[in-house]
């Protein structure tokens, strides 16, 4: 059963090398070959759960070694993959949504010649993704960590000539680059205190307990602000979220596959699996929390204001890890619920960017919601599954989000103290904004009046609904946000599976159960309500109104951008082009200061070169006459 | 005593030499510097060598004494003098000194050197001074042929090969292999007339044939001395007797006593002036 | 009277020799400047056989006179060529080993 | 008395040489073969050495000891450790695809012209460095070294100032003046570090009483032969100032963007993947060997200049307007890496510096490559005069952007292992240190990133328009580099095994050992 670890990843990983070496003759059938292999791991996934599934759950643990990597001294870094209950949660996820994803990627890309490479980036996301999850250890998931990072990389600019789309690529890969530099500086503090950075010893597992348990707090604390800085890179957490607006430029199935169900769920993952070392670093997971809820407003307001309704859901996907961060920052309280509620938005976010992406396939690329209005008549799987996501992300009692969502509230709640009530006032203010802001999107889209004119060569877009390659994706997914939080709450059945990696407690809540749940309820309400009166009242207007500060602030990711580039970029232009004059100046005009000087003196000697022969003979019979001097002195001395 | 003294010291009669020959030794060999005609420093220069000849001998090398009178003197010193002639007299002669800075430069360094040497010498402590008594027991010459034929007979070999080698160097640096057909008269003449100056040929020396020496220039019809009329050398020289304020008076003279011997009312003699003196 | 006498006098005239060669400008004179430190050397060469009271030191004077010969002969040609050329005997004419 | 392997693998590229040089002018083609078999053949040369080289066996293998002025006890001593046997195998390995790549670097200008049989020339001067290099790998005597070390330069400066790019953008005659300031300015500054370091040789000998390093480095081992330290450190400075300009370490670094800039991109891969390996090489063989006390002394010191040196030539790297130029920076910090790694004292360090040496020959052979064929398409190198090539030329867009991030050290490329060898390596000793030098990596991301972005990205340049992709001759130059690439990235297991038993050696002369972790101490 082990070996078949490694088939996982290496299935789309064949697919990458095929496709990308493979060179033009692929070009008719590399979609097919991509998504074949993706449904390959898949299956393979869905093997290795039901192995799971039969053994006992102490023992639901595979591990498998395949090779030593890097081995110097006590530096130990093996090839080894894990299969525990929380990296097959992932690996399902993955390969599932990746391969539906795939499939819709197949009438979506259809008309792009570069398709073949599409999906190659596409097959070689997954095996990164598949690598970070099974990794045994940390530098093993590092290298996945970084994958991804090149995938969306790829992806993001994957359409190069457009000059945006090549900066946002190179802005989401250079800010998760500052994430990286965290998680390797953990991985340096491990094997500098544990001599170690594998997860087995490190963090314990089966039972024994891992070298973490010796370690002081303050250690601890230290390796867990670093991860979690590596987190915010990768999940796109305050302040490194900013390059999560910006990746919108890539492909919609992109944005669906990477941008929100899985590769920025990766930060989520990393503080779950580290929760050993969390858990005894409370000040870390402190901090933890507070990056989870100010992320989860930051993204909220943000999506309120966007106009392109990929970037509202960005900006909803942003706050939406808010939440999950948040849940894992609380420790075995929220562990649980915030995978729970990592998998629910895997499936509801994936079918809304879907959904979004049928709408632009049907609008002729359009992304400017002032420009939609009244959709539901043309598209109507589009309006159905797009409607069944909107309702699970808001928290429709019944729907997966509410499960999930609910919990990660009482959970924040049965932290309990001042915090705790912050925490849990946060979220449920979060609730409401997003139901807000997913029912803005909604009505924007899809009811009212349609609101779009000709393009300026003069051809209307004619609305229709997508061919069923890419309708069926929607439809599974659509599915799985309503059916999932049901299904994981069935006699807690997802809390049982998880337990033993990440363990759990009830905390002590101040309120009961009911009343938080009822509390919920009344926050998404009341969002929807508001936004109906907004938006669906009243007719949007063609072009944005100018809008309060706090709108105008949103718009432009409350100018975290211009920050940015004021201090960031003029900044660092700045510094090199000063550098680039002081090396050519001052290091290199030394030298060269040198060198003239030398050559200045030797053109003034070259003076006594005066070709008379009586002048040589003077400083000849002189040097003669000093020598003769020297010896005396010498015999004298 | 007296050995030791004799070991050390000299005749009275070799001092007494020494120091007038020393003293005039010196003086020629100033004057080979400082003389302005090559020729002057020539002959200094040899006398010089003389003096050292006699200090040879005074030494007890009799033969380098002689050799060094007939060879040094006798042939060196007339070489150069036959080179001296062949070049004649340059602008080279002048002491005027062109180079920045030369003279003081040489001066100092040879006072410099001179008193070092000196100094060396001084310092250097010859105690034993054993004559060449036994040296030349049977006679310098075979004492000197004794040891240049056995000890230094190589480098008397190969001495005798320089000399060769000098003298076929001498001759393949003077000899000028004439490449060119000489100009005959009428190839000349053509030339000069092609250039359209001299067509005549040079006017000759001598005035009213009176002075026909080489030395005196022609005179123009104004009176004045033309130099195309004597050579090249003796002008460089400035060898050149002017005769034409001279010529001019005796034709006044002649022509006052033609007036007397006429009684004709004699006009106030006056010797004839240049028109330039006049000017003056 | 000290025999030493004789090399102070042939220093003497060894350093009045070289100022000479480094004032004149005449090529031949020059060279007589040159005979001259020649013979100052030949006096020391002499006057310390007669102290050494051997006659290895006159063989030496001997040999640097036929040198000089030598020298001479070849020198002497050099200037003749020289002049014929340039219509000069200045060592200064002869500057042309300069940048 | 064995087959001197050491000797026939230095030997054969110098005797490639001097045949390459003698083919007659008409036969260019011929003279491109011959140098190419040639150094094929000392790859396979090489490739039995390092086949015979047993890792677990002595310190110094397949010696060869022959005695060669024995009045100051010189003596043609050669032999190699597992450090030196992967530098040759790196060099070796290189040169065939620098001559490939070089073709046509060296054609004259119009044909039938009259200049002095350049091709020849630029081939012979290829394999005449390629056997220097070689043998100052193997050489165990100091002066041997030395000797080699210096007259390296010879054929360098005439590589550098004899063959620059086809076609430039100030046109020809700036072309050739910046060439020959650019060579000039390497052999002076290289020269100027040789004469110092020939100061410390001679002071060595003086101390030492040979220069054999096998017996100086026992001597020092067992304290027969005892320094004063003030010697032991005046001789270490000597040494190490002439191994930082070679390397090169900041403020000596100057000449290599010059050098690099102007010359061709064969020869700016020559200068920074072979030539400049034997200064970090040395550091790591004499310094450490030679003067374990002085290295010991002046560590804190060098990691600082070797941090300076990571940071400034990344920042300078990115305002660069020139891509040759700003590789070469990239090579600059990438050399304090190299640095760092080596004076961290740790195996880790260590070993990932020897590591560093050899994928950054690779990687930066990939990348300067490349991006000469890129610039001998469109004639000029500037960044500015490029833009959406990836379109046009996707093989060639996508093999830069693999050689990029290769430099930018992408876990799974050869680079990333050696890279966090070296940080970890640094950093269990000097933490503060690994922290700075790990903002590396993200500088590194930002001019890599900016490279590709501004040339191969956005839309098209009409002067770019009609780019042809790579040809098959640059394929075979390029894809075996990124083949390699990967390998060694997913398994450098090879080349570790070799290098970390001269590295625990190297540890044991500097008596260091690596600092033990905390908790599992305390447990």
């Amino acid at each position: 059963m082990e070996n078949l670890i490694a088939l996982l990843i290496a299935a789309p990983l064949l697919g990458a090398a095929v496709l990308l070496c493979g060179g033009r003759r692929l070009d008719a059938v590399g979609q097919w070959i991509g998504t074949l292999l993706s449904f390959a791991s898949f299956a393979f996934g869905v093997v290795l759960f039901a192995d799971l599934l039969g053994k006992d759950p102490e023992q639901r643990t595979l591990t498998q070694h395949l090779f030593s990597w890097i081995q110097v001294e006590s530096f130990q870094a093996d090839v080894a993959f894990r299969l525990d209950q929380l990296s097959m949660t992932f690996v399902l996820l993955i390969t599932g949504v990746g391969s539906l994803i795939h499939l819709y990627s197949v009438g979506y890309m259809e008309h792009d010649e570069r398709r073949r490479r599409f999906f190659g980036y596409l097959n070689l996301f997954l095996a990164a993704m598949l690598l970070l999850v099974l990794a045994d250890n940390y530098l093993l998931l590092y290298v996945g960590w970084e994958g991804v990072g090149l995938a969306s990389y790829l992806l993001i600019g994957f359409w190069q000539h457009k000059p945006s789309a090549a900066t946002a690529a190179k802005k989401a890969f250079l800010v998760n680059r500052v994430g990286d530099m965290g998680l390797s500086i953990a991985i340096m503090l491990m094997f500098l205190w544990f001599g170690t950075f594998a997860f087995g010893p490190l963090l314990g597992g089966e039972g024994e307990p891992g070298m973490v348990g010796d370690a002081s707090e303050g250690k601890l604390t230290a390796i867990g602000l670093m991860l979690l800085l590596a987190a915010c890179g990768k999940s796109a957490q305050v302040p490194l979220q900013s390059w999560l607006g910006d990746a919108m430029e890539g492909p919609t199935p992109v944005s669906a596959l990477i941008h929100a169900a899985t590769m920025v769920t990766a930060g989520v993952y990393l503080i779950v699996r580290s929760g050993a070392i969390f858990n005894a670093a409370p000040d870390a997971q402190l901090v933890v929390t507070i990056v989870g809820a100010v992320t989860l407003l930051f993204g909220a307001i943000v999506g309120c204001a966007k106009d392109d309704i990929k970037k509202a859901l960005a900006g909803s996907t942003m706050s939406q890890i808010g939440y999950m961060v948040l849940a894992a920052g609380l420790g075995p309280i929220g562990y649980v619920f915030a995978i729970m509620h990592l998998v629910t938005h895997g499936f509801f976010k994936a079918g809304l960017f879907l959904g979004a992406g049928s709408v632009m396939h049907g609008m002729n690329d359009e992304v400017d919601m002032r420009k939609y209005g009244g959709l539901r008549k043309y598209m109507p799987v589009t309006f159905v599954t797009f409607g069944l996501g909107y309702l699970a992300i808001i928290g429709f009692p019944g729907l997966s989000g509410f499960f999930s969502k609910d919990k990660i509230i009482e959970a924040a709640f049965a932290k309990g103290g001042t915090e705790g009530w912050i925490l849990g006032g946060c979220a449920l203010l979060g609730a409401a904004i997003t139901a807000f802001y997913m029912t803005r999107v909604m009505l924007m889209t899809f009811f009212g009046e349609k609101r779009w004119q000709p393009d300026e060569n003069g051809n209307e877009p004619h609305p229709h609904e997508s061919p069923k390659v890419m309708t069926i994706p929607m439809i599974v997914l659509a599915v799985g946000s309503v059916a999932a939080g049901f299904l994981f709450n069935w006699q807690s059945s997802f809390i049982h599976w998880l337990e033993p990696i990440t363990g759990h407690d009830h905390g002590h809540a101040p309120l009961s159960a009911g009343v938080i749940t009822g509390a919920t309820v009344a926050c998404m309400v009341i969002g929807v309500a508001i936004a109906y009166g907004q938006y669906g009242r009243r007719p949007v207007p063609a072009v944005a109104p100018r809008g309060s500060v706090l709108t105008r602030a949103a718009r432009r990711d409350l100018y975290q951008d211009d920050f940015n580039h004021v201090v960031l970029v003029r900044g660092g232009e700045h510094l090199t082009r000063s550098l680039v004059y002081v090396d050519h100046t001052l290091v290199d005009g030394v030298v060269n200061g040198t060198a003239a000087s030398v050559g200045g003196l030797s053109g003034r000697m070259r003076r006594l070169q005066n070709g008379f022969v009586r002048s040589y003979a003077v400083s000849m019979f002189g040097g003669v006459a000093i020598l003769i001097a020297a010896t005396l002195l010498m015999r004298a001395v | 005593m007296s050995a030791q003294l004799a070991a050390y010291s000299t005749s009275t009669g070799e001092a007494f030499q020494f120091w007038v020959l020393g003293t005039v030794a010196v003086i020629g060999a100033l004057c080979t510097v400082f003389m302005k005609k090559a020729v002057h420093s020539a002959l200094c220069l040899a006398g010089t060598m003389i003096i050292l000849a006699v200090f040879y001998l005074a030494n007890g090398a009799y033969f380098l004494g002689i050799v060094q009178i007939v060879v040094y003197t006798g042939a060196i010193m007339m070489l150069f003098l036959f080179v001296v002639m062949l070049v004649g007299v340059t602008a080279a002669d002048s002491l005027k000194e062109t180079i920045k800075g030369q003279r003081w430069l040489a001066l100092l360094c040879g006072l410099g050197f001179g008193i070092l040497l000196i100094g060396g010498i001084g310092n250097a402590s010859i105690t034993e001074f054993n004559g060449l008594a036994q040296a030349n027991a049977n006679g310098n010459v075979e004492g000197l042929a004794a040891l240049i034929f056995t000890k230094y007979v190589f480098a008397f070999e190969i001495t005798g090969a320089l000399l060769i080698t000098a003298a076929i160097g001498a001759m393949v640096l003077t000899h000028r292999e004439r490449t060119e057909r000489a100009k005959t008269q009428r190839e000349l003449s053509e030339e000069r007339i092609r250039e359209g100056k001299h067509i005549p040929p040079l006017p000759a020396p001598g005035v009213y044939a009176r002075h026909n020496a080489v030395d005196i220039a022609g005179l123009l019809p104004d009176g004045t001395p033309s130099d195309l009329t004597v050579s090249k050398t003796l002008r460089e020289r400035g060898q050149i007797r002017d005769v034409s304020t001279e010529a001019l008076n005796d034709l006044k003279a002649l022509e006052q006593r033609a007036e007397e011997r006429l009684e004709r009312t004699a006009i106030e003699p006056s010797t004839f002036k240049r028109p330039e003196e006049a000017s003056k | 009277m000290n025999p030493v006498n004789y090399l102070y006098l042939a220093a003497l005239l060894f350093s009045i020799g070289a100022t000479g060669v480094l004032i004149r400008r005449n090529a031949i004179v020059v060279f007589m400047c040159i005979e001259l430190m020649l013979n100052a050397c030949n006096l020391t060469l002499v006057a310390f056989s007669r102290m050494h009271g051997n006659l290895d030191g006159q063989i030496i004077a001997f040999f640097t006179m036929v040198v000089a010969a030598a020298e001479v002969v070849v020198g002497l040609a050099i200037i003749v060529s020289l002049f014929r050329s340039r219509h000069s005997a200045s060592v200064d004419d002869a500057s042309l080993m300069k940048l | 008395m064995s087959f001197p392997l050491l000797t026939a693998t230095a030997v054969l590229p110098a005797i490639g040489a001097i045949a390459t040089a003698a083919v007659p002018a008409a036969q260019r083609t011929a003279a491109k073969w011959l140098a190419l078999l040639v150094s094929l053949g000392t790859l396979a040369l090489a490739i039995t050495v390092l086949v015979r080289f047993d890792p677990d066996g002595d310190r110094y293998q397949l010696t060869e000891s022959h005695s060669w002025i024995a009045e100051f006890g010189v003596r043609y001593e050669l032999g190699v450790d597992g450090i030196a046997v992967a530098l040759i195998a790196l060099t070796a390995l290189l040169i065939p695809f620098i001559i490939l790549a070089g073709w046509h670097d060296a054609d004259p200008l119009e044909t039938g012209s009259k200049r002095w049989r350049p091709t020849q020339g630029f081939f012979a001067l290829i394999l005449a460095v390629e056997a220097m290099v070689i043998i100052s790998f193997e050489a165990t005597d100091v002066f041997l070294f030395y000797i080699f070390f210096e007259a390296m330069l010879i054929p360098m400066y005439f590589l550098i100032g004899g063959f620059g790019d086809r076609a430039h953008e100030h046109g020809e005659k700036a072309a050739s003046t910046q060439r020959s300031y650019a060579a000039v300015k390497f052999l002076l500054y290289n020269l100027v570090g040789g004469l110092i370091m020939l100061a410390a040789v001679i002071g060595l000998y003086v101390v030492a009483g040979n220069f054999s390093l096998q017996a100086i480095a026992e001597a020092r081992a067992n304290g027969t032969l005892d320094m004063a330290t003030n010697t032991e450190r005046w001789l270490f400075l000597g040494f190490f100032f002439a191994f930082a300009v070679k390397a090169p370490l900041w403020p000596l670094h100057t000449w290599l963007p010059n050098a690099m800039g102007e010359a061709t991109a064969p020869v700016a891969v020559l200068i920074t993947a072979v030539v400049d390996k034997v200064g970090t090489f040395a550091m790591l063989r004499f310094c450490l060997q030679l003067f374990p006390e002085a290295s010991k002394w002046a560590t804190p010191a060098i990691l600082v200049l070797a941090l300076i040196s990571i940071v400034y030539g990344a920042l300078l790297a990115v305002g660069q307007r020139d891509m040759k130029r700003l590789i070469a920076y990239a090579s600059i910090s990438h050399f304090g890496f190299i640095i760092m790694g080596i004076f961290a004292m740790t195996s880790q360090g260590q070993s990932g510096a020897t590591l560093y040496m050899v994928n950054h020959g690779i990687s930066t052979a990939a990348l300067m490559l490349v991006a000469g064929f890129l610039i001998s398409r469109r004639g000029s190198r500037l960044i500015a005069d490029y833009g959406g090539v990836q379109k046009v030329a996707p093989v060639l867009a996508g093999t830069f952007l693999i050689g990029g991030l290769a430099t930018l050290s992408l876990p799974g490329l050869a680079p990333f292992v050696s890279e966090f060898l070296v940080l970890v390596g640094t950093f269990t000793r000097y933490p503060v240190i690994g922290i700075i030098a790990t903002f590396g990596i993200v500088l590194a991301a930002l001019y890599v990133l900016v490279l590709y972005q501004r040339t191969m990205t956005g839309p098209v340049k009409p002067e770019v328009s009609a780019m042809p992709d790579l040809r098959v001759r640059e394929l075979v130059v390029v894809a075996p580099l990124i083949a390699l690439l990967i390998f060694l990235g997913v398994y450098p297991k090879p080349i570790t095994d070799i290098v970390n038993p001269a590295v625990q050696q190297t540890m044991s002369d500097v008596h260091k050992k690596d600092p033990q972790p905390e908790v599992e101490a305390a447990k």
